[in-house]
């Protein structure tokens, strides 16, 4: 058993704790979510590596591109928002704020090191009980492998996401129209300027849109034989969408209405209708009548993918239209 | 038409109902009051529905996509679950009969209480159904969010303080849930929880995951080293989102916690197996003490109830040293009628502070200007769920309270009898001690303005149904029975219905 | 509000059930009423009274005839609530019911225009229902339950006027009878744990248990006679009993005379007789230290009844000591004690009633609240006095009063038990009892009434206060007279003592 | 026919009209309009009473369900009490007068009465006990301004108390209450000590025998004239008459009885002692009274003696009617001299000192009777000690009456002479009661029943002239 | 199979660290830095082990679960940053309050 890829593995893994430790310990906001970022870059070769093609395009496009330009814009939003609700408030404030950020970031020197310690003996339970694990198990892919014909799609991680764990997805897509709602009940979106966006970033959103948009269209189609799928192609009109409002692009009044929470609504709705459906021709809850199991899958990767993408960027947006 | 409907659609319809009615208030606003309270009605119906399946023929297994255990996802449906999902519609009909007056006066808050309540309560009724760690993780997820921003509601200062503490705390206490079920995972290859309580043994496997996991949901049930975030969330927060907080989501991981140990870890043995409940015994004494104590100090009515709520949860934890050694089912049914009364009572009590305060404008306790005479009906509320706190008869506490000192009287552990009765004298205190302060007028009169009767009696029928809740032991005793939840974990494989 | 009592009851378990109603329901319909709904509210109270004595006087005739009146209510398995009348249970509830009508006709006089009457009706008929529950109880789980459901009644009606002092005297009263109300069911589950039943039976249920649980049983036993003795004021927990006379006078009247004192001496009858049995509690050997403690509360509370100015305050100290007259009547253990200590059960709550009504008409029509206020009150208010003293002879014991007969029966049953000292604190309690009351009479009759009353209300015409306020006492002084002179009637206390106590407590 | 049945069931029921009369018509004080009426009745309700005494035949009335089971009776020894009752309060009713003109004390004037017949009737102790607290108290009622009226009460408390336990006691020994001549606990009592000194001390207090007496004195010398005869009636009734049917003569026996007897000897002694230096005329018959009740109770307890045991049971009948009838006289007599005594001591005329002289003679007569029933033998020391005491008191009583009167029409008063007087009337006292048991004819005779209507006429002269004489000088004061 | 168990290791550390940051730092973001480093570390841990399944493929249903994680952690971050600013705009601040129950 050749060493190189172990040599590899153990640098992916110290580069990704060492990123991890000075992205939560670095006294500079911005440049902890850039490492942060980094990280989230990084953690998608580990994937890679570790044959999980699907976690790590989910990872790079979910895990560092959208957190990241959520972290970025609330932190755009954090700067300025100093300086633009305390105006009255004198210099000295603001710097007393600064200062203070960088004084009070450690707590005292005591108790941090006693939570060192605690978590050491933590970590230490945790390792043995992972070394336990460490010997090689199946799990459940033979048991997936030999239904896999049944679910009516080709790839095991779509089968299991959208078939047999189908279930967990519905929810899944409930917990990102939650954290909208969620968002949404807490403020209301910062009133853009019209003034007009540098015309390189507006020529380039007028390239990338098109480009997305195409790419996610693929994504969902080839989630049924290859690594895709709805949430990656989601996240990936997500950003299409990010990028169009940075562009100065809105929807026009009266579409912010209904129409948009309608779409936002789709696929949670779409999913649910067609689990319930199903019953009607006596099948358990979500279990697809044998024949009709392909195109009910796509149908609602489908709505999926349109209702994760609107909701991505409203969620980048911030507040409520 | 419930002869058309079997089990499965039932467990479907509590599931499924809520989520719909969520997507439709947020596609409609404008409707959403008389959505909100028809899906209460609904899920009522389902809730009953299901109960009388239950106790017609035994307990429900429904494979989810029909691919069975190891690969799909089980929904389990027994006693414990059925009794708790009661609970929920119950205190979940009364609260959305409350809000649409409530928010009348915060029509903005109102616009958006509607999706999240409704995901909320789908969250807890799929919570109570599912019988796969994964799922339930990403349940507790969708409870832990919706929660926090619905305590984030009321936009005050300290509500969004007291919302972020707790969405950090729900976030952290999930993920080391996630930990636990990861480890489980790839130690006996399934999630689901029948199966795994057959194949789990001895080992730093299990027991790391026991500890990771009890760590995570003791830090969502709040009790007492992990409570701090409690008070000022329930107590800040609006006041029909209080009492679903105090009477619902904390019980949902207590649920949670107690299905895993009874499910998976009871029949481990070990060392370990022998010390958690112990531990968490004596934790839940603390908190009797310490909750009553500090509530019996409060000068703000919410911030009592809060505290009352710390205390309470303590004696539910008082259920596992009482029946930890002969798995004896006395002990964990009146952990049972503890928490299902409690969370009639803690509701009622939350919804009839809400009424105060919109009253009087402020929850200064010595200030509560002759509200007996001015509020009568919020005030019945407020005492007869005091009572059932208290654990005085008739109500459903008294009938916990008995059964939990029974069980402690008959393995002679003196020291919990003890803590029992003293927690109920404390609770006697501080209950009083607003009633007390509800009779004497202030130096100068106030005035209030006036409660709509639809709050006050929503109150009062929740404060009515904790002390029926005592007199139910003829139906409710064999419903927790079904499908012997406390006896050893040997559930039946995969048969699916 | 029963849901699983099954309709194909036979009659005689209704009967029961409707007792309980005819309190209930009027008194849950009058929360409702709006304040000036006066003659509604009056015709609710009376038609509830009335329904009830006579529904008592059916079962009274009933039981006498040996009929049985049982019904019960599934609360947990093994556990019933069980409402059973037998003839212990029907002297309480015959007291309770009787003086319930005449304190609601009190009541409708003295709260004339005072604010919040429906709210104290209200819990007024809760109250009543409550001591009418504990008089059926069947076991000692019932028991327990109205018990605990007195307190909660009667909290309401002792911070009625809604005063800082009213609500402190409150906050005693609660944590006296909730501390007690803990300590009883702690006593209760575990006496469950041991017995495996609670029903009262005739020689008690825990015979078979003293040897192997001797000391347990033991604590049992202190455990549910303190959870008990805070209601029935023995001596270190009656602290609230004379801070509760805050409370308007028809509430200290049935409070004092009736309700809760009496449930409290009640449920240490229940104990010693129907839970231990009183020759198991005898040989346990608790029967001597409750004997001594009665014996110390009567001279204590006579004592302190000698230095109280406030005329409510001693006489609520007087009820401190003749309550432990019952509780002695039960601690002596023998036939003629029980039924002594049983017919002053009946005996104190017809007279201590009087002197209440008494003190409230001479607080409600001259303001007069002290003892040295009340010079020549007996010329003002001839009838009112008239029957107060009635009131006092039979607390002292003198013949044609009842008093003279429980306090005959307890002698000679203490003689009979072969004790002495039970003589010699009746007869030093009867010359208390003496040294506080005739001075009041003597100042009433013969010294000189002052120019002015305190606070005079005239009642229009030569009537000496309004009639509402002067017939119950005259009934309950009349009654006190009859049933005194009249001992030996069937239908007396007395006679159904004797019945209790040779059906009940002595079987051959 | 059926005059005679219907006078025979009024006989059967007689014990219970007694009673049930004065009752009736205290309740009739209800109505306001009434009160003047009832007032006027009052004097007359006690004439059932005189009726029940001279014509009821003996008969004993059981009522089980009235407190406790109790009984009413008319019996020998009862009879000349009803008469001497009823004579009293009719002389009360008639002092009254005016004072009877307002609900209070009418009502408690009818109660006494009630109480103090009901002394009489009562079958058994309980009875006794009702009877004797509802006339203390009554009679408490109508004295109460007096100075003497707040020991009276105490003292009534104590001795309620003490009778109490005294019933107790016979009831758990097993005796019973009864008080019916045959069945009387009289062996009994005197066995146990306690018993004894229980019935001495409960009575006693209502005797007022020495020792408990300090109430009679100033309750005598209070102003209101028609509580006299009362007191006397309540003294007699109260306190002597259940000695005699508790004590049955010639019961006691043995040490009991002669430390009863020396105590009385020494209580009845004090007591003409105290007498004699008393000042007050009212206050010095309050003495005799004390006296009369020690001697009373000596008599009872000396004429025990081994002699008395075997006395058969008829024998001891007769000498307690004899008994009852001197004391009746007695009683009579000393009331007279009360009377007689209330008003002013300068108006005395001589017809007023011959009505004393001979209320005196009667009273020394009574006396003599009841030693000489009892025929005691003469070297029965007690018996010449007792009569010379009494001999002497009653010589004191002769000169304080009308002594100073001859002495102020013979001359200055001089001392001398009275104590001489006195010395002499002693010795006639000690001879007579030497003498009188040898079977002297008068001593014996006089006891006879005749000598009681004697009594009777000579007290209603008294009263009579007194009342004439009062209304016909009203103008001196 | 060594990679497993180093990559296993490494969660293990990731999540080590996360916990340690969002105990000991106050600033809010960093909290929500911190609450993402540990939900990578545990989806490491959960997918790392995956890769002992036998064969070409790992196990998927670990893979499934643990793209559900990280739609989940996305969503409570963008409700947590929400959150932060609305308490920032509302108290202006961006640590938590910790005072006990102010009265």
């Amino acid at each position: 058993m050749s060493l190189l890829p172990l040599a590899i593995d153990l640098v992916l893994a110290l580069t990704l704790l060492w990123l991890a430790w000075r992205a939560l310990n670095s006294p500079d906001l911005f440049r902890a979510v850039v490492l942060f970022i980094a990280l989230g870059l990084v953690l998608g070769l580990v994937w890679v590596r570790l044959d999980a093609v699907d976690i790590a395009l989910a990872e790079i496009a979910l895990g560092a591109g959208v957190t990241g330009a959520l972290l970025l814009a609330a932190l755009a939003k954090l700067q300025p928002a100093a300086s633009q609700t305390d105006e009255l408030q004198t210099a000295e404030l603001q710097t007393a704020e600064l200062q203070t950020d960088q004084a009070a970031v450690m707590a005292p020197i005591a108790l941090r090191l006693f939570i060192a310690l605690l978590l050491l003996a933590f970590l230490a339970g945790l390792g043995f009980a992972v070394w336990q694990l460490w010997v090689p198990a199946p799990g459940l892919s033979n048991l997936v492998e030999a239904r896999l014909d049944e679910s009516g799609v080709a790839y095991p991680v779509t089968a299991v996401l959208l078939n047999f764990r189908g279930y967990d997805t519905l929810l899944e897509l409930a917990v990102l129209l939650l954290a909208l709602i969620g968002v949404w009940s807490l403020s209301t979106a910062p009133h853009l300027g019209d003034e007009e966006p540098e015309p390189a970033l507006a020529a380039l959103s007028r390239l990338l849109a098109p480009l997305m948009i195409l790419v996610a269209a693929y994504l969902v189609w080839v989630g049924a034989y290859a690594p895709g799928g709805a949430f990656q192609a989601g996240s990936v009109l997500g950003a299409a969408g990010v990028l169009l409002r940075l562009s100065g692009w809105r929807l026009s009044l009266s579409a912010t209405g209904w129409p948009l929470r309608l779409v936002l609504v789709l696929g949670v709705a779409v999913f649910a209708f067609i689990g319930l459906a199903v019953i009607g021709f006596d099948q358990p809850l979500l279990g697809y009548p044998p024949g009709w199991a392909k195109p009910a899958i796509l149908a609602i990767e489908l709505a999926a993918t349109l209702s994760i993408g609107a909701i991505l960027a409203a969620l980048f947006i911030g507040g409520r239209p | 038409m419930p002869m058309l409907l079997n089990g499965a659609d039932w467990a479907t319809a509590l599931v499924f109902v809520p989520l719909l009615a969520a997507l439709a208030c947020f596609l409609v606003p404008r409707a959403a009051d008389w959505l909100g309270v028809l899906a209460a009605l609904l899920i009522l119906l389902a809730t009953l529905g299901l109960v009388q399946d239950l106790l017609s023929d035994g307990p429900l297994r429904v494979a989810v996509g029909g691919w069975g255990a190891p690969l799909g996802i089980d929904l389990w449906a027994d006693g414990l679950s059925a009794a708790l999902l009661l609970m929920t519609a119950l205190v979940g009909l009364g609260v959305s009969v409350y809000a649409p007056g409530y928010f009348a006066a915060h029509p903005q808050q109102q616009r958006w209480f509607w999706p999240l309540w409704l995901l909320l309560w789908t969250a807890l009724n799929g919570l109570y159904l599912s019988a796969d760690l994964f799922n339930l993780y990403v349940m507790l997820e969708v409870l832990g969010l919706s929660a926090a921003a619905l305590t984030a509601l009321s936009g005050s200062a300290t509500g969004l303080n007291a919302a972020m503490r707790y969405l950090l705390v729900s976030l952290l206490g999930s993920a080391a849930y996630l930990l636990g079920v990861a480890l489980l995972y790839h130690g006996y290859g399934t999630v689901d929880i029948a199966l795994l309580g057959q194949r789990i043994e001895a080992g730093a496997v299990a027991t790391t995951a026991l500890l990771v996991m009890a760590a995570g949901l003791l830090l969502k049930t709040a009790l007492l080293p992990f409570h701090f975030w409690l008070p000022p969330a329930h107590g800040s927060a609006p006041a029909p989102v209080s009492a679903l907080l105090s009477a619902l989501v904390i019980k949902a991981s207590f649920y949670l916690l107690l299905r895993l140990w009874l499910d998976l870890f009871s029949g481990l043995g070990g060392l370990l197996a022998a010390l958690l409940p112990e531990l968490l015994g004596l934790l839940g004494a603390a908190a009797v003490l310490w909750g009553s104590v500090q509530a019996l100090r409060q000068r703000r009515l919410k911030l009592l109830i809060a505290y009352s709520t710390v205390a309470q949860i303590g004696y539910l934890f008082l259920g596992f040293p009482l029946a930890g050694v002969q798995a004896e089912e006395v002990a964990w049914r009146a952990v049972l009628y503890l928490a299902l009364a409690h969370g009639l009572a803690k509701a009622a009590m939350f919804l009839s502070a809400g009424n105060l305060l919109q009253f009087a404008g402020h929850d200064r306790i010595a200030d509560l200007d002759r509200a007996v005479q001015r509020l009568p009906l919020t005030l019945t509320a407020f005492v007869l769920g005091g009572i059932s706190i208290m654990g005085l008869p008739p109500s459903g506490g008294f009938v916990g309270k008995w059964l939990l000192l029974e069980s402690a009287f008959t393995q002679g552990r003196w020291g919990f009898a003890i803590v029992v009765l003293l927690g109920g004298v404390l609770a006697a205190g501080y209950v009083f001690k607003v009633v007390g302060y509800a009779f004497t007028p202030t130096e100068i009169a106030q005035e209030g303005e006036a409660v709509p009767l639809r709050m006050q009696w929503s109150a009062l029928l929740l404060a009515f149904g904790a002390i029926l809740l005592g007199f139910s032991a003829p139906w409710l005793w064999p419903l927790l029975g079904v499908g012997d939840p406390f006896g050893l974990p040997i559930a039946e494989v995969g048969a699916a219905r | 509000m029963i849901p699983a009592i099954d309709a194909a009851l036979p009659p005689n378990a209704w009967l029961p059930l409707l007792v309980l109603a005819s309190s209930l329901l009027p008194g849950l319909v009058i929360f409702f009423l709006a304040e000036q709904r006066y003659w509604t509210r009056t015709l609710l109270n009376l038609a509830g009274s009335l329904v009830k004595l006579l529904l008592v006087g059916a079962m009274l005739w009933g039981v006498f005839h040996q009929q049985q009146y049982a019904a019960s209510l599934p609360l947990l398995p093994g556990l019933d609530l069980v409402l059973r009348v037998r003839p212990l249970s029907l002297l309480f509830l015959s007291l309770s019911a009787g003086l319930w009508l005449l304190t609601t006709l009190y009541a409708i006089g003295y709260l004339e225009d005072s604010p919040n009457r429906s709210r104290f009706f209200g819990f007024f008929s809760l109250c009543v229902t409550a001591t009418v529950g504990v008089a059926m109880a069947g076991n000692l789980l019932t028991f327990l339950i109205f018990f605990e459901l007195l307190t909660l009644t009667t909290y309401p009606l002792v911070v009625h006027r809604g005063t800082e002092e009213a609500r402190r005297a409150g906050q005693i009263y609660l944590a006296h009878t909730v501390i007690a109300g803990a300590l009883l069911l702690a006593g209760t589950v575990w006496l469950y744990t041991l017995a495996g039943t609670l029903t009262f039976t005739t020689q008690g249920f825990v015979a078979d248990l003293v040897e192997r649980h001797r000391w347990s049983l033991i604590a049992i036993f202190v455990l549910l006679i303190i959870g008990v003795g805070v209601k029935a004021a023995l001596v270190p927990l009656q602290s609230w009993l004379p801070r509760a006379m805050v409370a308007p006078a028809p509430v200290s009247a049935l409070l004092h005379a009736v309700a809760v004192v009496k449930a409290g001496a009640f449920g240490i009858v229940l104990i010693v007789y129907d839970v231990f049995g009183v020759e198991v509690a005898a040989e346990l050997g608790v029967t001597k230290p409750l004997a001594l403690v009665a014996a110390f509360t009567i001279l204590y509370g006579s004592v302190r009844a000698l230095f109280q100015d406030n005329l409510k305050r001693r006489l609520a100290f007087s009820t401190v000591s003749q309550v432990s007259y019952i509780v002695l009547g039960v601690a002596i253990v023998g036939p003629l004690a029980t039924v002594g200590g049983l017919v002053h059960l009946v005996h104190q709550g017809v007279m201590k009633i009087t002197l209440f009504f008494c003190a409230g008409n001479l607080a409600e029509t001259l303001g007069i609240h002290k003892v040295s206020e009340m010079n020549g009150v007996g010329r003002r208010m001839p009838w009112t006095m008239l029957a107060f003293s009635i009131g006092v002879f039979g607390m002292i014991g003198l013949p044609p009063v009842a008093g003279f007969i429980s306090k005959w029966y307890l002698g000679l049953g203490g003689l009979e038990a072969g004790l002495h000292w039970p003589l010699f604190v009746l007869a030093g309690s009867s010359l208390l009892n003496a040294a506080y009351f005739l001075p009041i009479l003597h100042r009433a009759w013969f010294c000189e009434p002052p120019e002015a009353w305190p606070e005079e209300r005239d009642f229009g015409g030569n009537k000496e206060t309004a009639w509402l306020l002067l017939l119950p006492p005259l009934v309950t002084a009349a009654l006190s007279l009859l049933i005194g002179l009249f001992a030996s009637m069937p239908f007396t206390p007395l006679e159904w003592a004797r019945l209790i106590a040779e059906r009940e407590f002595y079987q051959p | 026919m059926n005059v005679a049945s219907l006078l025979a069931t009024l006989g059967q029921w007689a014990p219970l009209l007694v009673l049930v009369v004065p009752l009736a018509l205290a309740g009739l004080l209800a109505f306001p309009r009434l009160v003047g009426a009832v007032g006027r009745l009052a004097p007359w309700a006690m004439l059932p009473a005189l009726l029940a005494g001279l014509l009821a035949p003996q008969t004993e009335l059981l009522l089980p369900e009235l407190l406790l089971g109790s009984s009413l009776m008319i019996d020998p020894i009862g009879r000349p009490f009803l008469l001497l009752l009823g004579l009293l309060w009719l002389v009360a009713g008639w002092l009254a007068g005016e004072r009877l003109r307002r609900r209070g004390p009418v009502l408690l004037f009818l109660l006494a009465m009630t109480g103090s017949l009901g002394l009489v009737v009562a079958g058994n102790l309980v009875v006794f006990l009702l009877a004797s607290t509802v006339s203390g108290y009554a009679l408490y009622g109508l004295a109460a301004r007096q100075s003497g009226a707040r020991a009276f009460v105490v003292l009534l408390v104590l001795s309620d108390l003490l009778l109490f336990e005294l019933l107790l006691l016979l009831v758990k020994s097993g005796i019973g209450l009864s008080l019916a001549p045959a069945v009387a606990p009289s062996a009994a009592i005197g066995g146990s000590l306690a018993l004894l000194v229980l019935s001495v001390l409960g009575f006693g207090a209502k005797a007022a025998v020495f020792g408990l007496h300090l109430w009679l004195p100033r309750m005598l010398s209070g102003r209101a004239v028609e509580l006299l005869p009362i007191l006397i009636g309540f003294v007699l009734a109260a306190g002597l008459l259940p000695w005699l049917r508790l004590l049955a003569p010639g019961a006691l026996s043995g040490d009991a009885a002669t430390l009863l007897s020396w105590m009385a000897l020494t209580s009845m002694g004090l007591a003409v002692i105290l007498g004699m230096l008393q000042g007050g005329q009212q206050a010095l018959l309050g003495y005799a009274i004390s006296a009369l009740s020690g001697f009373w109770l000596l008599l009872l307890s000396v004429s025990g003696g081994e002699l008395g045991a075997l006395m058969p049971v008829a024998e001891t009948e007769a000498r307690a009617l004899a008994m009852a009838l001197a004391l009746c006289q007695a009683g009579l007599a000393l009331a007279a001299l009360l009377v007689q005594g209330a008003r002013r001591w300068a108006r005395q005329s001589w017809l007023d000192w011959m009505l004393n002289g001979f209320a005196v003679l009667l009273f020394a007569d009574a006396l003599l009777g009841m030693a000489g029933v009892l025929a005691f033998d003469r070297e029965n020391g007690f018996m010449i000690a007792a009569c010379g005491l009494f001999g002497g008191l009653m010589g004191q009583l002769l000169c304080a009456r009308h002594g100073t009167e001859t002495l102020q029409v013979i001359g200055p008063s001089r001392p001398l002479s009275l104590s001489l007087l006195a010395a002499g009337w002693a010795l006639l006292m000690a001879g007579g009661a030497m003498i009188a048991p040898s079977g002297w004819p008068l001593a014996a005779s006089l006891s006879a029943p005749v000598s009681a209507p004697l009594a009777a006429l000579a007290l209603i002269g008294v009263t009579t002239l007194s009342a004439l004489l009062a209304l016909a000088r009203p103008a001196r004061a | 199979m060594s990679s497993v168990l180093v990559f296993a290791l490494a969660g293990l550390g990731l999540i080590g660290l996360g916990l340690y940051g969002l105990l000991v730092q106050r600033h809010l973001l960093r909290k929500v830095l911190a609450f993402n480093v540990i939900s990578s570390g545990i989806f490491l841990l959960l997918a790392g082990l995956a890769r002992r399944a036998p064969g070409a493929e790992p196990d998927p249903v670990p893979q499934a679960m643990v793209l559900t994680g990280i739609v989940v952690a996305v969503a409570a971050t963008a409700l947590a940053l929400a959150m932060m600013l609305a308490l920032r705009s509302a108290t202006g601040r961006t640590r938590l309050e910790d005072h006990g129950d102010e009265d």
